[in-house]
């Protein structure tokens, strides 16, 4: 079987892999580098639970072919926490209890980290439209929102000098 | 269900002789559309090719009195270019309403537009804009208008070993305007059931001199709607000529009975959109309300 | 043994579906030995009863069948009802 | 266990503390059931029906087997056969050969996506390969899929004749319960206002993120292990080795975390057949479903044909109420009718009343329960009814329900009195709250609804185990899918008087823990936390004799106060022991201190909400928008309020999701044609509001800290909530569920 050789940085760490040249970047994630925090919850599109960021920016990993990794940055959710600390959404969403089963809490997780990393100051409605690719079944996505907005009043007076 | 190839040539040449030599190899934009059919099983091609890796294909860049926007350019990457957004705000929100952000951070214009879908959102924006998309192949270049690539519903003119390279939009002066609303049953994540692309002219006294209005999922394909374009053509937009606009805009809708949508929805829809993207280019355009 | 046989009520669909009747009088110490001799005026009620029936002693819901029935009055057999 | 440990004054009931297994969910560590692997694991795939209706005449797998890296393959035939047996392990009856024939089919598949065959091979590509090498010669037969079709005379029929009808003529009925009592017609004639109207739904379904997925490894010794998540565990080994016929004991399930469920996981689909392909092959063998399985194969709610009448005195109080509905039962049994039953009416104080329910067997997907199964559909139909009822009384709808509203002591539809129920406090909490005098803009509509769930007890084992530094493990049987970890080291804590943080919460395996019923009819908290209660109270008992023996006095002279052993009396009068110094010398004074409670819970109680729902409707477009949502409920009491909070949210979430835009569509070739999430449309966060919530407590007397069991209750009243909030909105009664764009549209322009 042909398979495709790729060299890739993933969570920081320079990273090689074989795979079949069909294979999703989310396939090589879980299965080949056991890296099982990106969930597949449809392997469409649709559900954001695989939400990794690739360049910076987020993506859903079922929908990129592990071969296009080649020579790009993979940011994965095993990637947010700085060794033991935790990033401020993730505090966040254990604080306001923003997860039931987990199961959509890392996709989340990668998906608000990304619209803080560009906007410290959503608006809920920004918030609501940006994690819109995003399904949770569990919460109502209340816990959810508040989670994110407070973490992003946390980013932006970690960012202001005192 | 053989795995197909990988390929990512870094020149227009090397993707249109990898797509000229095996019919079945698929170029690789975004892979929004491309990866589900392929997931899905509905396609088997032998060879996938990633056009990502040629550095013209991705940005949006202006030549002279053109924007052109390369077709890997990922349809987020529109709302960076502040100039595109001043001038073809419809068409930059059009394709933002696909799928999620993580969709819209991969997916691309000429994706959507090669997919085929009549429900594909940037698809009617790019009409009722005139765009013109630029088509590499075995001949060399050549450019088409947006709304001659699909054919029907999956289906596109371009030839074997033909793919699109570029999209291209005039500059635009004042006086103009162009927007785009669907209609879905959620506030986001779905398929247009209705979509209506709008470009308007005006003059100074605000009597409209150039109209085009596009339809997406009432037919096989993306309809340009010319009747409804001249039904505004020489009028201050009033009443009565958005009436006679949305009466050309249901006359030119043969739409399907799907999960999606009815007949009857559909043809609803597709009037009361088009009157409200009329409005919103209108107002772009600087028309008085 | 309670003083008198205790009243039985049978609900839908069990009344139907075994007995044929809405009502019985039947003697017994415990719930066990109360489905036991309601097995045998509607056979097969027994085999289905831990799986289908709940009981409901002088109104309130009673699960563990060792339950002693003297100074009982009545008890319903109805069904168990699931949950998500 | 019968009075409160205190009133009112916890140290930890109803606090806010971040959960356990928190860090593990928020950093991708935590392994579901779609992210376990067994080395040498093989990858499983299952060929499924594409036909709803066909008889299977015959199965090559042949070139399946020959191709290189397939190591098993199997069909129904590999499955036991067995003797019909009904079993209550996940929610509601089922009978095992049903579940059999539901993982695999025997010699009919009864709707399309059922399992036909499936094999094992060295990757998942070459799985997927092998399974479409397998041939499949069907006799494809007429299928039937709505309600009114599969009771008609010409329908074609499911199955053989129900068990026990066999005096009646063959039909798709499953199952068919009524209860009611008083005179129906002649209250109806008398009534001063009489409504009635028809109700419908298609299926809907739990929409879990999580697909099912699991790992068996079978060994030749007759030993297995199964790695999953489920709603149960035990359930889980119970209908496997029930499926298989082999000893239950030689089956041990590891829980992993679950993704979702809802009631959906109350059953098995893949274990049974990964058991099989793993003792063909010698090898642990991984099965899992791909969304569009999911969606095809697993068991959606009913939908539903409801029709309700219901007569009022002038004054506005109930006479009559009649419910007569049919619920879809899919391919194979299934329960909601009965809790329908008992669900619709049960609310109000009716002294004439008829509830009628049944099944009926079509091909579709087995019905599964779905968080209050069977209570949304007839709630929908009678909250509505209530609603128009109180505009032809001219009444205020929320006066006409609290006027009616049953109370302690009142019966219920079965007869039996209602216990300490809440459903007053309910109505008067959302007459005090501010959102049902907030002003409303234009195209706006407010609507309001009351439903309740009966909730659940029974069997939960809980081991309660001090470490040698006096911290403290709690083991549960019960799978946590919303933080109960967290509620159980809540109410330990509480018992021990210790930080929140000295003690620990697992959901141990089926070896390493006894029975317990899965973790749904929301009941966890209740029963599990009352074993958990029973297990710390045991152990701090045992505390105290150690402390007492060591300090050679009485053992009614040492208390347990803040985290220690206190005596109390005597000699040693103040001496203090902490739970680390007992247990650190435990290998001295007897032993390791632990303690197991197993007990079938009883005392449940039901919980009642009310909602109050804004919409603003698009009246061109017919688009319903939630604007503010408030959704009030009796927790009896709430354990971890955030928790809670989150249970209210995410119920209200699915009800309005099943309110506006999902729905099963099925094409008139019987195939599913919205199997994703694309075209199933569940709420995306744009689509929402804030949910607000009021808990109201109205505690549970039998529950040592008040619980009742908040889960389900939260998606029963949205469904009417939204209906006649779109009614206030537009004057349009909206009898069909969803309420999409297109329907809401059509009502709105009727004319054109």
């Amino acid at each position: 079987m042909n398979r495709n050789h790729v060299n890739t940085t993933i969570n920081g760490d320079a990273t090689q892999f074989l795979c079949d040249p069909g294979a999703s970047l989310l396939d090589v994630l879980r299965d080949a580098l056991h890296l099982t925090g990106s969930k597949e919850g449809c392997g469409s599109g649709d559900c954001g639970a695989c939400t990794v960021q690739l360049d910076g920016e987020m993506v859903c990993s079922c929908l990129v072919l592990a071969a296009e990794a080649e020579g790009r940055t993979v940011a994965t959710i095993e990637g947010v926490a700085e060794g033991s600390v935790l990033h401020p959404v993730q505090q966040k969403f254990l604080e306001h209890a923003a997860l039931q089963c987990g199961f959509c809490t890392p996709g989340f997780i990668v998906a608000a980290k990304s619209l803080l990393d560009r906007n410290p100051n959503p608006t809920e409605t920004e918030v609501r439209y940006w994690l819109a690719g995003n399904l949770c079944r569990c919460t109502g996505y209340d816990k959810i929102v508040r989670a994110v907005m407070d973490a992003a009043a946390e980013l932006r007076q970690e960012r202001t000098p005192a | 269900m053989p795995s197909p190839a990988f390929h990512a040539p870094d020149t227009v040449e090397g993707v249109v002789a990898l797509l000229s030599g095996d019919p079945t190899a698929r170029p690789l934009g975004g892979g929004t559309d491309l990866i589900v059919q392929m997931r899905s099983g509905r396609i088997a091609p032998s060879a996938v090719v990633d056009i990502k890796r040629i550095a013209s294909l991705s940005g949006v860049r202006r030549e002279g009195d053109v924007f052109v926007i390369g077709a890997a350019t990922p349809c987020t990457a529109l709302k960076d270019n502040a100039d595109l957004c001043a001038a073809w705000p419809g068409v930059v929100e059009a394709a933002n309403l696909i799928g999620s952000v993580q969709v819209r951070n991969r997916a691309t214009m000429a994706g959507n537009l090669c997919n085929a879908s009549p429900a594909a959102d940037s698809v009617p924006a790019l009409v009722a804009a005139e765009a013109i998309c630029v088509v590499a192949g075995p001949a060399g270049m050549r450019e088409v208008a947006v709304q001659d690539i699909p054919v029907s519903p999956g289906r596109t003119s371009l030839a074997s070993g033909e793919f699109v390279v570029e999209f291209r939009l005039p500059v635009r002066g004042a006086l103009e305007g162009d927007a785009y609303l669907r209609s879905i049953p959620r506030t986001e994540m779905d398929i247009a059931v209705v979509g209506v692309g709008a470009n308007l002219r005006i003059d100074d006294e605000g009597t409209c001199t150039a109209a085009r209005i596009a339809l997406g999922a009432v037919a096989p394909t993306v309809v340009l709607v010319e009747a409804a374009g001249a039904a505004l053509v020489g009028t201050k937009l009033d009443e009565e000529a958005l009436s006679a606009m949305v009466e050309a805009v249901k006359a030119a809708c043969a739409p399907i009975d799907d999960k999606r949508g009815t007949v009857a929805y559909r043809k609803a829809m597709a009037g009361v959109l088009a009157k409200r993207t009329v409005r919103i280019a209108a107002q772009r355009a600087g028309a008085k309300a | 043994m309670s003083a008198s046989p205790l009243r039985i009520v049978i609900m839908p669909p069990f009344d139907k579906e075994f007995f044929g009747v809405e009502r019985l009088s039947i003697d017994a110490g415990n719930l066990f030995e109360l489905i036991e001799k309601l097995d045998a005026q509607g056979p097969g009620f027994a085999k289905i009863a831990r799986a289908r029936v709940h009981l409901a002693v002088d109104g309130v819901l009673e699960t563990d069948w060792t339950r002693l029935l003297a100074d009982v009055r009545e008890v319903i057999v109805l069904p168990r009802v699931g949950g998500g | 266990m019968n009075a409160p440990d205190k009133i009112e004054t916890f140290r930890h009931i109803g606090t806010r503390p971040v959960r356990p297994d928190g860090v593990d969910k928020v950093t991708g560590k935590a392994l579901y059931g779609t992210d376990f692997k067994a080395p040498g694991m093989l990858w499983g795939a299952i060929l499924r029906s594409p036909h709803p209706h066909a008889r299977i005449l015959s199965i090559d797998t042949r070139a399946a087997e020959k191709l290189a890296g397939v190591k098993a393959v199997a069909t129904g035939r590999d499955l036991p056969t067995l003797e019909s047996l009904v079993m209550h392990v996940g929610e509601g009856a089922s009978d095992i050969v049903d579940v059999s024939h539901n993982c695999l089919a025997f010699d009919k598949v009864l709707y399309e996506g059922h399992p036909v065959a499936a094999v094992a091979a060295t990757t998942p590509e070459l799985a997927r390969e092998a399974a479409v090498l397998i041939s499949v010669e069907y006799e494809v037969l007429p299928h039937v899929l709505g309600l009114d079709e599969a009771l008609a005379d010409d329908a074609p029929l499911i199955r053989e004749p129900a068990r026990g009808r066999s005096d009646e003529k063959p039909s798709n009925i499953a199952m068919d319960v009524t209860m009611g009592r008083g005179d129906v017609e002649a209250a109806l004639s008398g009534a001063a206002a009489v409504v009635e109207g028809r109700y419908t739904m298609e299926p809907v379904h739990q929409g879990y993120i999580e697909p099912h997925a699991c790992v068996a490894s079978w060994n030749g010794d007759g030993q297995a292990q199964i790695w999953c998540s489920s709603q149960g565990h035990f359930m889980v080994r119970s209908l496997t080795a029930s499926v298989l016929a082999i000893p239950q004991s030689d089956i041990r399930v590891t829980p992993l975390e679950i993704g979702g469920g809802f009631g959906g996981k109350t059953t098995v689909y893949l274990e049974p057949v990964a058991m099989i392909l793993s003792r063909k092959s010698g090898r642990p063998v991984r099965l899992g479903m791909s969304r569009e399985d999911v969606f095809r194969a697993t068991g959606p709610a009913p939908g539903a044909i409801i029709d309700v009448r219901l007569g009022a005195d002038a004054d506005g109080t109930l006479v009559a109420a009649e419910v007569t509905f049919k619920y879809h039962s899919g391919a194979f049994a299934a329960n909601d009718a009965g809790a329908g039953v008992s669900s619709a009416i049960g609310h109000y104080r009716i002294a004439n009343t008829r509830v009628s329910g049944i099944e009926v067997l079509c091909n579709r997907p087995a019905a599964k329960a779905y968080r209050a199964p069977g209570a949304p559909q007839v709630n929908f139909a009678v909250e509505s009814a209530i609603d128009e009822l109180a505009i032809k009384l001219g009444m205020d709808p929320l006066e006409l329900r609290m006027k009616n509203a049953a109370m302690p002591g009142d019966l219920q539809t079965s007869g039996l009195p209602w216990g300490e129920i809440g459903w007053v406090q309910c109505l008067e909490a959302a007459k005090a709250h501010p959102h049902l005098s907030a002003p409303l803009g234009p195209n706006q509509g407010r609507g309001i609804a009351g439903g309740y769930w009966g909730n659940y007890g029974g069997p939960s084992t809980v081991n309660l185990s001090v470490a040698e530094d006096g911290t403290f493990t709690v083991a549960t049987g019960s799978p946590d899918i919303g933080g109960s970890r967290a509620s159980m080291a809540i109410m330990a804590a509480e018992v021990l008087e210790v930080p929140y943080e000295q003690v620990r919460c697992v959901v141990a395996d089926t070896a390493s823990i006894g029975l317990s019923f899965v973790t749904g009819g929301s009941r966890t908290t209740f029963a599990t936390g009352m074993a958990t209660v029973e297990a710390a109270r045991e152990v701090k008992r045992l505390l105290c004799e150690r402390a007492a023996r060591t300090w050679q006095v009485p053992a009614e002279d040492v208390e347990w106060r803040e985290g220690n052993a206190v005596c109390t009396s005597g000699e040693k009068l103040g001496s203090k022991m902490s739970a680390g110094e007992i247990a650190g010398s435990s290998i001295h004074s007897g032993g390791p201190i632990t303690a197991t409670s197993a007990l079938s819970a009883q005392g449940w109680l039901p919980g009642f909400g009310f909602h109050i729902c804004d919409v603003e409707v698009d009246q061109e477009t017919g688009h319903v928008s939630i604007v503010r949502y408030t959704a009030v409920q009796d927790v009896g009491r709430a354990i971890h309020a955030d928790y809670v909070e989150g249970q209210i949210q995410g119920g209200v979430a699915q009800g309005i999701g099943w309110a506006l835009n999902e729905t099963y569509i099925y094409n008139g070739e019987g195939k599913l044609e919205n199997p994703g999430f694309l075209d199933y449309r569940m709420p995306v966060t744009s689509d929402m509001p804030m949910i607000d919530t009021v808990m109201v407590e109205v505690p549970n007397p039998v529950h040592p800290y008040g619980v009742k069991g908040v889960g389900e209750v939260p998606i029963v009243p949205p469904l009417a909530a939204v209906a006649n909030a779109v009614h206030a909105a537009t004057g349009k009664r909206m009898r069909s569920l969803p309420m999409s764009p297109d329907k809401v549209h059509a009502a709105l322009h009727a004319e054109s």
